[in-house]
């Protein structure tokens, strides 16, 4: 508590308007950690003066780090150290989190315990691609908290050029719907993949998410160089007692699945209260089952449609994930699927420039290289259309 | 000692209730029983409930050790988070449900979020410890989610209507296929500072980084030449060299975005569209960032189809009826003159007027 | 016929297979011109050459013309003289068509009668611009050729860098949905830009076509630079007995009509046999008064959208035309809408780089940036969508 | 004399049956009697009859002048062209319409193509005239019509098929938006002759007609180099310097490109997309060009609804659908890699099987 005396408490006018409102207040969270931590004072005020100038007081730095990775934690420095000395350092480190964001409290009340001893008690549950973030610590701190995670058995995600922390659904934790085991896959290509996570030596970042259907709860495909998402094969399980249970029950099923399925290819007979699907017209869309899930459900021969190179705007423009792999059994040990994504890291790590995401690299040198490079087959699913211009490229090859 | 490396994240299986440990794989169907509350029925008969609560995700220990301890006593010490940052109490007891959600309400923690609601809106850094943001992430966040409160805790929409924020062209937030989406902007080329570009930076390494190749050296000053023609206020330099601050308290401020989706229900993924090109950042509570949201959402609420989301009900009345119908002005900004330009102009007479 | 015993009837054993068919034989056209002409000879005897071959024997020659005329002559050279020595020279004659492709009998012979005295008797009727395409003649009789044209009153058709020869749909003289008079339109605006059709001065060939209704019958928006299509901004006219009828008749109204209706304006009421339009969200497409012609006609406030940047792929890939006025009332003198063709013209010929279309300049110098130049306002007609990056380039007029 | 110029095309009002003169403007409805067969009514009531009769477009003087008689004798001497390049015979007398038809008959003038027929091919010039042809256009034209023969006399398809052809990418047939489209295509760069370059090219100027930048001088020769990687076989430098010719009888063919269209009925105009990258020249008739043009004309009029149009049957299917049913091999060639490319790549885990 000495710490307490050295400054009074904050005066945030600005940020106090943010105590007011029902939805959860992280003013309020900053002033808790503020009584006990300066850094979080200091940030405090430095925010506060944020607001005032409408403009952020934070700059890059040099590289920081800890022992043994070359990623996980992000250099942040005030601009204005000498008004905000507690944060005149104030580095974040990535945690990587358990697969589906799943805790006892246990392990999360030690590692309160851990960031309340070397940082700010502050943090974010959890960043946008998925880690614990711990915000804000000194320099110095870095390397002790880094070794009282590693007691309580957290490691650091990514950042930088490196594979960055890949992420999940909940799938089989509690979702009927998931057609692979996201959990565990995910747990697993972690694992395989720890060298790749913590030491940057990618052209740029990449990322891993995985669905357990195409509802995409993790959003994948439009946040991910490798999006895996579940899907199945055969037909829908259809239990048609339970589908007219629905329509008894005054749910309009014509209406509200039949008429929206995209590809029409259900048909409902409202005497009968049967419901027909087309199952080789059906493509998966999952409207219907998420309509109906007691009387729909996913089929049996499940596995995932594999896409790469969605990412963000920079530099190029935002891009969604391409289908490249229409279906791919997904089973221990992944085998097939590893291989695929050691082909893919390699092809762009030899080819990509520096901070060209993959789906950039594809686009620069043509979707047929990338094809023929990773050894997978032309196939219709991977595309909208066909193009609709004549600049083909004959491979003197080709022609004879 | 010598430190351990690369033994990676706790083992999930460990973080499980046994509920989920007992019918792992085994569900066979859920109900959403009331705003906020899921129960999940496996094969073997099992339930498990789960409530679903809001969280401002910048969060202090104490609030972290505060959910635990709400865990223990209704969870037998589980939890979890989601993909957007809400909480969920996994309750294997039904009797302990309705006592957690009052629970809950006595002490504000919002409940709801699932089905047709606004849930948490994903975001960003901002001001809290990015050094490009255009606005602040945290603050227009809690004043949006103020605002739309209603729509957290009912189902009220006819649809998902998801709602990110990022606060610069990065877009960490991915709010790049948002229903709606809340992007912070940079409209000025940075402003250089000589003295500390000379003092501090590395002349090449600066230049290397600029993505449009807007920057040049300046043999005069021995410094650095920003051709303003080319810049689209990346930031990118700025993180080479603090002599080139991008942030602007006129430049800088919020653009908003509509008819992104991410799910392939009905519709493939859509990316979220510009309709409102800048914004002021007005701090501490946005004003004129929470009523364009609200206003978007609440004309959107009034006009769509039961099950349409936002860029499905757009496509299906065109975009000039959606301007028509929030009374948004439609401005040049967002006519796209970027690379693929040419696919979003209107290559036929048949429109609304 | 002293022509006649110069050589004897070629052998063409390749061609004469096309002979056969039912389909009309262009080859028997050839054999007719060739049976008075050494010119259609010798072009039987190459083009059975080139069918033994595979390619084509043509070359490019220098720049071929007629007096006080930059274009409407296309030259063309065997690269085979010695063995064709009647098409050593055979350049093409662009002449241009009435409004609409009518003609008397009387018009046509004179015409027939020049092009047998001065060219091969071979034609295209017509070309692919429309133009009468007087096929092939020696460069000493071109002047001749076009001095005879003039005299019957025809005159020559576009080709190099000059406004080519704009054509329009049958419109007003034989179609009841043209909202527009195509046939006369045509007529001024050709007079209006002799000197623009006649002198190529352009960065590249500008293109306008002229269809009176969203039909499209001279396929303006994919292959012309401007397009101008009649449209209306009233309602649909409705004549419900009609409607009646074609039920009556049996016609399936709701299946034919109303489920194929895009904006899903329409309601159809089979018991009392009623057709509702909602024209507020019409999109006026067509097909509505396409299958009903009898029953439903276009409204009465009638005008044009007009579009621009339709062309063909070389060099950055085929466009089709965007609309940059919604609605523009068409009458005569036609002056508003001259005087966006001229400042359209004028903006591309100042800022065109040479063989630039007019599309191709909007996309590299930016939508933004020709509409202002040519005065019209942004407005969401414009688009199919608005732009899904954030790459707009602010104008620091616009920032303060 | 001094020659007059600028004195414009033939007024075309003086071209105008009395029929049409009258109820010029004044339309009311027209009815599809027969294929080949219309007539259009007009407010006051007169009626125009109109037969379509198909034509070879490269015709003879003596042909012009045989239709002449024909229209002289049932038109009072009055014709059109239409805008792929049919002739139409404008008949005022009801009593001359079966007659016309049955003279046309008797003299191989086809009747039809109009309503939902495949009407005439819009074509080009290819080895008759043009100097970059990579295939001929007549002949093609000719042996696909042949094949098709009864779908322009019948009404036999669910909408409209407008089929195309041009030689040459640069698409005088404008190919580009037709339910079938068959573009000659050269496969191979140009091969120089040296001796005719450094004779009779001007080296500058041939440099500068390659749009991609594919030619560069070569000192050591006194000639050019091209770049084979960046050339796509546009001509541009042939037009320029005969001596680097692209014809060439193996690398020349034929690609079919499928589901374009042009009116804005229902659906807005949409581009033709490449289903067939290469298909050999195979004159007089090139069997494999007829067989699989005819294949996929029939495999949509088999599958798709009324009314829908090539394009239409495939968006409504899926293009996974359309190769299917169609048996056309899925190659490489077809995934586009140009400009726009992104925006065809499929970026949802929902397709077909
Ligand atoms: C912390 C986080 C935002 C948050 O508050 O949650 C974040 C913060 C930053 N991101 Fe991010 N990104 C974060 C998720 C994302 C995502 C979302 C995702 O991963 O699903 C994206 C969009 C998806 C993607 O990667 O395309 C994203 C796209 C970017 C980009 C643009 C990348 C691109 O190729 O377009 C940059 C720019 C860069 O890499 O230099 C960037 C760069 C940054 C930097 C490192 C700024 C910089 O250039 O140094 C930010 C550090 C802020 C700070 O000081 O703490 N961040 N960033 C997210 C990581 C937390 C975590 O690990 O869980
Ligand atoms: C918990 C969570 C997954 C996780 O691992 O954390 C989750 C859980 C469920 N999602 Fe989700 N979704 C979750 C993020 C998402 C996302 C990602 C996002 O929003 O960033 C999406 C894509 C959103 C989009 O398309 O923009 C998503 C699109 C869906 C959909 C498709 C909705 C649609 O019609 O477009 C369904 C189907 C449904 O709701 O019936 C779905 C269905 C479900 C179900 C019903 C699945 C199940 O049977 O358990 C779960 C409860 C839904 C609910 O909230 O009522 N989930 N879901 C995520 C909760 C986020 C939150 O706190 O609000
Ligand atoms: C004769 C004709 C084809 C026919 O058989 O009907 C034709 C023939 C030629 N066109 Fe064309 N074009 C013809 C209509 C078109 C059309 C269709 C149209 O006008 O509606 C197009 C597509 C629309 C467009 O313009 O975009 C067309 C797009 C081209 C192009 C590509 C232009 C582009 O920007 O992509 C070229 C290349 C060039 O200009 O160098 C071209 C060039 C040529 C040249 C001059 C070849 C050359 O580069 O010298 C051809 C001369 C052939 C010859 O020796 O007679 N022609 N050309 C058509 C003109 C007849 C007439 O005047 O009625
Ligand atoms: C004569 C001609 C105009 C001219 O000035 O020459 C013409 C004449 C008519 N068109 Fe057309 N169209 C003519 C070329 C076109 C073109 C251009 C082309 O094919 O290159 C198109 C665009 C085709 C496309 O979309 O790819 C065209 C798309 C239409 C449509 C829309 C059809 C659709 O559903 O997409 C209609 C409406 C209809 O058929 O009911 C139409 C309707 C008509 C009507 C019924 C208009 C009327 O009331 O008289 C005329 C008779 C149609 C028929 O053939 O049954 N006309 N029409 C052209 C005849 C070409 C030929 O010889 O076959
Ligand atoms: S993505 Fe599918 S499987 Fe995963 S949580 Fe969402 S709905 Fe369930
Ligand atoms: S999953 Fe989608 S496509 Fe398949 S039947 Fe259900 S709604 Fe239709
Ligand atoms: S969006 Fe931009 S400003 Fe915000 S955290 Fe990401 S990089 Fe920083
Ligand atoms: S902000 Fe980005 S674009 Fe502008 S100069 Fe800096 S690096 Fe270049
Ligand atoms: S474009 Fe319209 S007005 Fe012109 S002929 Fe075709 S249908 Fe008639
Ligand atoms: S014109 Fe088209 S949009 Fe309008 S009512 Fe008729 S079918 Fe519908
Ligand atoms: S398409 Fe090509 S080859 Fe054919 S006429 Fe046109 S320019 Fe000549
Ligand atoms: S053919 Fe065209 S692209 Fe190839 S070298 Fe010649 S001009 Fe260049």
């Amino acid at each position: 508590m000495a710490e307490d005396e050295k400054l009074p408490p904050p005066e945030t006018p600005l940020l106090d308007a943010l105590e007011q409102g029902p939805w959860p207040s992280f003013v309020t969270e900053m002033k808790r950690a503020a009584a006990k931590k300066e850094m979080a004072k200091d940030l405090l005020r430095q925010l506060e003066r944020s607001y005032r100038d409408r403009i952020g007081h934070w700059k890059h730095g040099g590289i920081v780090g800890v022992k043994g990775y070359g990623g996980g934690v992000i250099g942040r420095y005030s601009d204005l150290p000498e008004e905000f000395p507690a944060v005149a350092e104030f580095h974040t480190l990535r945690v990587n989190m358990p697969s589906g964001w799943f805790y006892n409290t246990k392990k999360l009340r030690e590692l309160c315990d851990v960031w309340d001893k070397h940082g700010s008690g502050l943090t974010n549950l959890h960043g946008a691609t998925g880690d614990i973030i711990l915000l804000g610590t000194q320099t110095a701190e870095l390397q002790p908290c880094f070794d009282d995670l590693a007691e309580i058995g957290f490691d650091l995600g990514g950042s930088g050029s490196d594979m960055r922390t890949p992420s999940c659904c909940v799938g089989p934790g509690r979702c009927e719907y998931a057609c692979i085991d996201t959990l565990e896959l995910l747990y697993d290509l972690t694992m395989t993949y720890q060298d790749q996570l913590h030491r940057p030596m990618f052209p740029y970042k990449s990322k891993v998410k995985i669905s357990g259907c195409p509802n995409d709860c993790v959003a994948a495909v439009p946040r991910s160089d490798i999006a895996i998402i579940g899907t199945w094969r055969d037909r829908i399980r259809l239990d048609p007692a339970e589908v007219a249970n629905y329509a008894n029950a005054g749910f309009d099923i014509a209406g509200e699945v039949v008429a929206l399925c995209p590809t029409r290819c259900m048909t409902w007979d409202a005497a009968s209260k049967t419901l027909k699907i087309d199952d080789a017209e059906c493509n998966r869309c999952m409207h219907c089952i998420n309509l109906m899930p007691k009387a729909l459900r996913v089929g049996q021969e499940k596995g995932a449609t594999i896409l790469v190179g969605g990412k963000a705007p920079i530099v190029h423009g935002a891009l969604l994930s391409w289908v490249i792999v229409p279906f791919m059994k997904i089973e221990p040990p992944y085998t097939e699927l590893k291989e695929l994504l050691d082909k893919i890291w390699e092809w762009w790590d030899e080819n990509g420039k520096m901070r060209e995401r993959l789906g950039e690299l594809i686009n620069r040198l043509g979707m047929r290289t990338f094809l023929k490079a990773v050894g997978l087959p032309p196939v219709p699913q991977m595309v909208k259309a066909p193009r609709a211009n004549p600049y083909y490229f004959w491979d003197p090859e080709e022609v004879k | 000692m010598a430190t351990r490396t690369d033994f990676g994240p706790p083992y999930f299986r460990d973080m499980l209730p046994p509920v989920i440990q007992k019918n792992y794989g085994q569900w066979k169907y859920h109900e959403r029983i009331k705003p906020g509350l899921l129960v999940h029925v496996a094969e073997s008969g099992d339930r498990l409930w789960t409530v679903r609560v809001g969280s401002s995700r910048l969060v202090s220990t104490d609030w972290i050790r505060d959910v635990c301890d709400i865990a223990d006593r209704f969870c037998d010490g589980y939890l979890r988070f989601t993909s957007r940052h809400n909480v969920e109490f996994l309750v294997s007891d039904e009797a302990k449900v309705e006592p957690l959600i009052a629970y809950l309400d006595a002490h504000g923690y919002p409940v709801g979020g699932t089905g047709h609601s606004v849930t948490n809106i994903v975001h960003t850094q901002g001001w809290i410890h990015c050094h490009t943001p255009a606005t602040d992430a945290s603050g227009i966040v809690k004043a949006v989610m103020d605002e739309l409160f209603d729509y957290f805790k009912e189902w009220k929409l006819p649809a998902y209507c998801r709602v990110s924020l990022a606060c610069c062209l990065n877009m960490c937030g991915a709010v790049h296929c948002s229903d709606v989406a809340i992007l912070g902007i940079h409209r000025k080329p940075p402003v250089i500072n000589h003295d500390i570009v000379r003092a501090r930076c590395e002349i090449p390494n600066v230049i290397a980084a600029c993505p449009t190749g807007a920057i040049r050296p300046d043999p005069k000053t021995k410094s650095l030449i920003v051709n303003e023609e080319k810049c689209m206020y990346c930031g990118n330099c700025y993180t080479m060299c603090p002599g080139m601050p991008l942030a602007d308290p006129v430049g800088d401020g919020v653009s908003i975005w509509v008819g992104g989706k991410v799910s392939s229900a009905r519709t493939p993924p859509k990316f979220s569209r510009l309709v409102i090109p800048y914004l002021p950042n007005n701090p501490p509570r946005w004003p004129e960032v929470t009523a364009a949201v609200k206003n978007i959402i609440e004309t959107w609420a009034q006009h769509a189809h039961k099950h349409e989301r936002m860029g499905e009900w757009i496509d299906r009345i065109g975009w000039e009826r959606f301007f028509d119908l929030t009374g948004i002005e439609f401005k040049v900004q967002l006519i796209d003159d970027f690379t693929l330009a040419p696919e979003t102009y209107r290559s036929t007479p048949t429109f609304k007027w």
